[in-house]
């Protein structure tokens, strides 16, 4: 039974477990890597995604932090500019609002108006992702934001096995990477080879191959997407997934040509509609593969005003596969 | 900083009416946090909520200080606050299912109830999120000249946000009337204070001029004592002031924290409720002071317990808000 | 000589004396209105754009603070929603980033958390735009973070006219608004009629007519399409420039009427290049417009990299005259 | 707090070498100041500069009790620090100019300027922006045992920024290497600091429990001992501390402030330059001591003199960056 065989070679993880592996490894490959945050080291944060790392490295390189977002971030910038390797806890990323001064003016810009001579080796880690009921407050995915500014790299990893390649990448990294990490995915499972390997940034990866129309998403919208892409199956509509996993630096290349290829594009993501990541990512397509598109690129963001706490409000502003589905559909002529 | 020994009992003269206020408030409080902790175990409530049982006699003893057009902000644990500044316990439960007859239309829920007619600035799940906006209506008060005077509660672990600095200089600067009640409950999430908070509490406003006292933050008479010398200094256009309530939250950090150990002792809870309860505090000192007896607590329990019952009934029954509503609200 | 006697009635003022003008009607028509910033009082701003407004207006109303930006904003919310209307002075836009948690978590989001009970009536000045070799943290234009969040409106004027009557409109909406200057614009002249007037928001302004191509652009990029329209019209291209004025409210509309009508865009915008206001400008156009292109939409933005202070260097990161000329003539079809 | 009575002189026996290399150094930062300001008003700088003429001895007291390998963090008023710590006028110059040969290859500019090889972690022209990245540094150095100090130079503006707060309670509970070092030049751009900074300076790091002194900014070797204490303290791994140092920049806000009797009187400035002026004082008293005179000095300022006098020739003969620059080191 050879397949079953293969089945047991290839672990699953969590999300979440993907995570925190990731970490351990890194921790242990460098002993310049810490963590820096919030209830980071008993609690293992709110979300337990770090669980058991205090209990391994100590809480010399597990801080746990007053609630002071701007000046354990600053500490981190610091740290990183000083022989650290920092990995920065946001518990929820609507609180980057308070960090954007340490993160925009000066770890992002620390290396290019030194001219080279400082670098600044740090991950913040974010969540995001709304229909927790958390309000609003508690639900935002602003990772448009750190994708607007030079000097930053901004990864949404979609799965564990993502997850867990690109946080590793993120680490060793010298430059100020934000990681976001979607809340609601922290128990999503799939598999992760147990064995080391990293993941480059800038390279989209096509999770589900199609010839008829492109869905462009990212982080827990890929779920959205594949929901999406068998309800099109089913109306005889082959659609392919593409996920560009970092927003900067940006696939434009594997984005453009699987638009050229199916000619019809919908790209989907969890922040805020108007002027998100979603608007980038429809320009680059729609001037790369403008000689070959069908239809105009179409988006696909979260509802435009503050997440609310009323369930079905809450949940009618994140974009959903039957949403995708009837885009996809009209793009393709048959709504 | 003054002591306790200096201070006049400015509430000396209490009257028991307002003392079986207080007493009904704060049983109000306990009994409304048992009911939302009851909705979530029951799969009714959508999400997660912080409860303020074992705190209540900060709320209602600083509450019962200020008059109904004052302001005041509130934060994540922000229920007790809310009932003691006066809102009806239907519409509060209403905001916590999300449903159309909250106080926010269910768009804010349990973090984020606001209530213009009680004063009511809005809860805040933005840890010292609301020292801007307190400081800003005292600033307004000021301005305009209505003697109305804002708190703003926060939680110790704020004491951690730059922000408090900054808008306690201004307050001092500006002499707003504006009062920080710190409620000092010993846990930010699940890191015991003195891992997060260097030096010492008092001296922190007291550096910006703020005159700063502590207080058992379980003693409501003492609460109300500090509070209304500070309300009448603000109002008497002195400034801002500061007031550190010690206190303990029974439960924990939010419905869901159920497993505590690795960060507090049993031990250490059963203490605080047993010993130090401020509903039980407050009806042993009317008992012994005989102005009141079991009986009329009783009753009052009754009342208070048929009330909340109503209100969950009330709140369960409520519809959701229509799906369009999502979209509404985002301008005024 | 009608001619001149017409003239003679359009006063010339600056820029900044377009602002301070709104203000100061502003305050004497509503005693609410009162401005809190950093150096506002006498100093009158660096810029001297506030000069002489405490001498008529008191420092009552106009409140010089420490350097507390978060502070002093939060401030500003609060006194928002209790009976003042605010005006929150942030010297240089690059501050934005300190204010983030005031203006997007509490400003923007507390009249939908409250269900329309609150209201927070308050603007945000902020300046804008490089080449004033001040670096990479006193440079910026980040309006393309606000206009990502529901709840704000977002105001870039390019002229003293637009100016004057933007922030009289901004002052007297119930809703907190951004509203950017670029600082290099202070002492442009234009004709400013002395009698009241307000615009409103939404309403994007044809300032040049043209049929060959639009130019969309915003803020000073407004100049430099005006100066590339030029150097097109010298090659017999017809530019039509269309300044959207408000980033939210968005003009949609008359921004794809043009585009149908020129069928070529160029989208001119001094943010840094990714992910900013162009990407979501350009989205709207390539879709609602794109049965009637006939190239892809253009986009210029600012160099991808924090703002060096070299001028060599910082003026090669500004979209500039040549650069818009050179993309037009291309879609054109004459490069 | 303790007064300047309980402190033993710790530098008493500071080498006349030492002293007279402060002089130099004091003096090297007058010159250059003056040369950007030259240069300004020449029109051959591009922007701004903000001049430390006046606050020399705050600068070069505190790096003189440095380590070569110690850590600094600087302010848009950085020129100081900057020479303080050991940086190059030729490469100094060369960055106000925007040129290729400048310590940021021009990037940076005068707000920005940087140097590792000294142990500078860049002037910052956030106000306060830099409090964090010097804790950080301090956090490094602590975790890696490399028994480095950092020192984090402010205005005193930068006390409106709440995250000094922040990050001072967190070297206080973490014990870190770092000595925040106030520069109380009375002024925040064009407001006098009584109009902005309520209560004590003082009080404030002494709130969240560092030791905090302060000390007149115009005398080097006052300076020097109180900075040498605190770096003693701190490397044997007491904590931080806090240095107010009371002094004043003798010229505008930036070079193209020149009309400034709104704000201050011009009579104050004559008054600090003639009677508090720190290259004076230090000077009269090697005198005073007998342990330099007047042709020493002389000497000095001749040397001093060439030396910038070529490092401003070189700076104007470096050319620009090359465009192609522009996109070079966004990443690493
Ligand atoms: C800015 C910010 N950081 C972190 C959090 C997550 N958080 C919610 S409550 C809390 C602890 C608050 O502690 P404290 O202020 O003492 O209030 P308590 O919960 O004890 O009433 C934290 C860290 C938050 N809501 N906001
Ligand atoms: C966060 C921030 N706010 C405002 C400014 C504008 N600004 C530059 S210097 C300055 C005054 C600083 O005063 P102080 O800290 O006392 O330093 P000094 O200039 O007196 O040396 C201000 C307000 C700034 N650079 N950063
Ligand atoms: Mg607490
Ligand atoms: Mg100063």
């Amino acid at each position: 039974m050879p397949e079953t065989a293969v089945q047991t070679t290839v672990r699953e993880l969590t999300f979440g477990e993907a995570i925190r592996e990731a970490i351990a490894e890194e921790m242990r490959r460098d002993a310049r890597v810490c963590i820096i945050g919030e209830d980071v080291a008993e609690a293992g944060t709110p979300f337990k995604v770090l669980s058991g790392l205090v209990e391994e490295f100590g809480k010399q390189r597990v801080i746990d932090t007053p609630i002071s977002e701007p000046g354990f971030t600053g500490i981190g910038v610091g740290a990183a500019m000083t022989g650290l390797r920092p990995v920065v806890d946001i518990m929820f990323g609507d609180f980057l609002t308070l960090v954007m001064d340490q993160m925009v003016n000066q770890a992002a810009k620390i290396h290019y108006m030194s001219g080279g001579t400082w670098k600044v080796p740090m991950v913040f880690r974010a969540t995001m992702g709304a229909t927790r009921r958390s309000a609003a407050q508690h639900s935002q995915s602003l990772h448009a934001w750190p994708s607007h500014i030079p000097g930053l790299k901004v990864v949404l990893p979609s799965t564990p096995y993502d997850a867990k390649g690109l946080l590793k990448t993120a680490i060793r990294d010298d430059n100020p990477v934000v990681f976001f990490e979607d809340k609601m995915m922290y128990r999503l499972k799939g598999p992760v080879p147990s064995e080391e390997y990293t993941i480059p940034f800038g390279v989209a990866d096509i999770k589900r191959a199609g010839t008829d129309i492109t869905l462009v998403a990212t982080s827990s919208m890929v779920q959205v997407a594949f929901g999406a892409a068998k309800l099109l199956e089913e109306i005889g509509i082959s659609a392919e997934i593409v996920d560009p996993r970092t927003m900067w630096p940006l696939d434009e290349k594997t984005l453009i040509e699987s638009a050229k290829k199916t000619s019809r594009v919908v790209v989907i993501d969890e922040g805020y509609h108007r002027y998100g990541v979603t608007a980038e990512i429809a320009s680059v397509i729609a001037e790369g593969a403008f000689y070959n598109l069908d239809g105009p690129v179409k988006r696909i963001g979260a509802m435009h005003v503050p997440i609310p706490f009323s369930p079905p409000l809450e949940d009618a502003t994140v974009p959903s596969e039957q949403q995708v589905f009837a885009a996809a559909r009209e793009l393709c002529g048959k709504a | 900083m003054t002591t306790a020994a200096q201070r006049p009992e400015t509430n000396a003269a209490l009257g028991k009416e307002q003392l079986l206020r207080m007493y009904r408030r704060m049983y109000s409080i306990r009994q409304f946090e048992e009911h939302a902790n009851d909705l979530y175990l029951r799969a009714l409530m959508p999400g997660l909520t912080h409860l303020y049982e074992g705190e209540e006699a900060v709320a209602v003893g600083i509450c019962e200080a200020l008059r109904p057009d004052d302001y005041i902000t509130s934060t994540h644990r922000g229920h007790g606050h809310c009932l003691a500044k006066g809102a009806k316990p239907d519409r509060m439960f209403a905001e916590l299912l999300g449903k159309e007859a909250g106080y926010c239309r269910g768009k804010g829920g349990s973090m984020h109830i606001a209530d213009p007619a009680t004063g009511n600035l809005g809860a805040n799940a933005i840890v010292g999120g609301s020292a801007g906006i307190a400081t800003g209506a005292a600033f307004s008060a000021k301005k305009l000249g209505n003697g109305r005077i804002c708190v703003c509660f926060f939680g110790e672990g704020a004491l951690g946000q730059g922000v408090l600095y900054e808008v306690m200089n201004m307050a001092q600067l500006w002499k707003l009337p504006v009062i920080y009640a710190c409620e000092n409950n010993m846990y930010n999430e699940y890191t015991h204070y003195s891992e997060t908070t260097s030096g010492d509490i008092l001296s922190r406003p007291a550096a910006f001029g703020l005159p700063a006292e502590s207080v058992d933050g379980q003693d409501v008479r003492a609460v109300h004592a500090a509070a209304s010398r500070f309300v009448e200094r603000a109002r008497a256009g002195a400034g801002p002031a500061f007031l550190l309530c010690n206190t303990y939250r029974y439960r924990g950090h939010h419905v869901g924290d159920i497993n505590r150990e690795y960060y507090r002792a049993k031990q250490e809870e059963q203490r605080w409720s047993s010993e130090r309860d401020p509903i039980n505090i407050l009806g042993d000192w009317l008992i012994q002071q005989k102005l009141a007896d079991s009986a009329q607590f009783e009753r009052i329990q009754a009342e208070v317990k048929a009330e909340m019952n109503a209100a969950v009934e009330f709140a369960i029954a409520a519809p959701y808000p229509t799906v369009d509503e999502a979209e509404q609200d985002v301008y005024a």
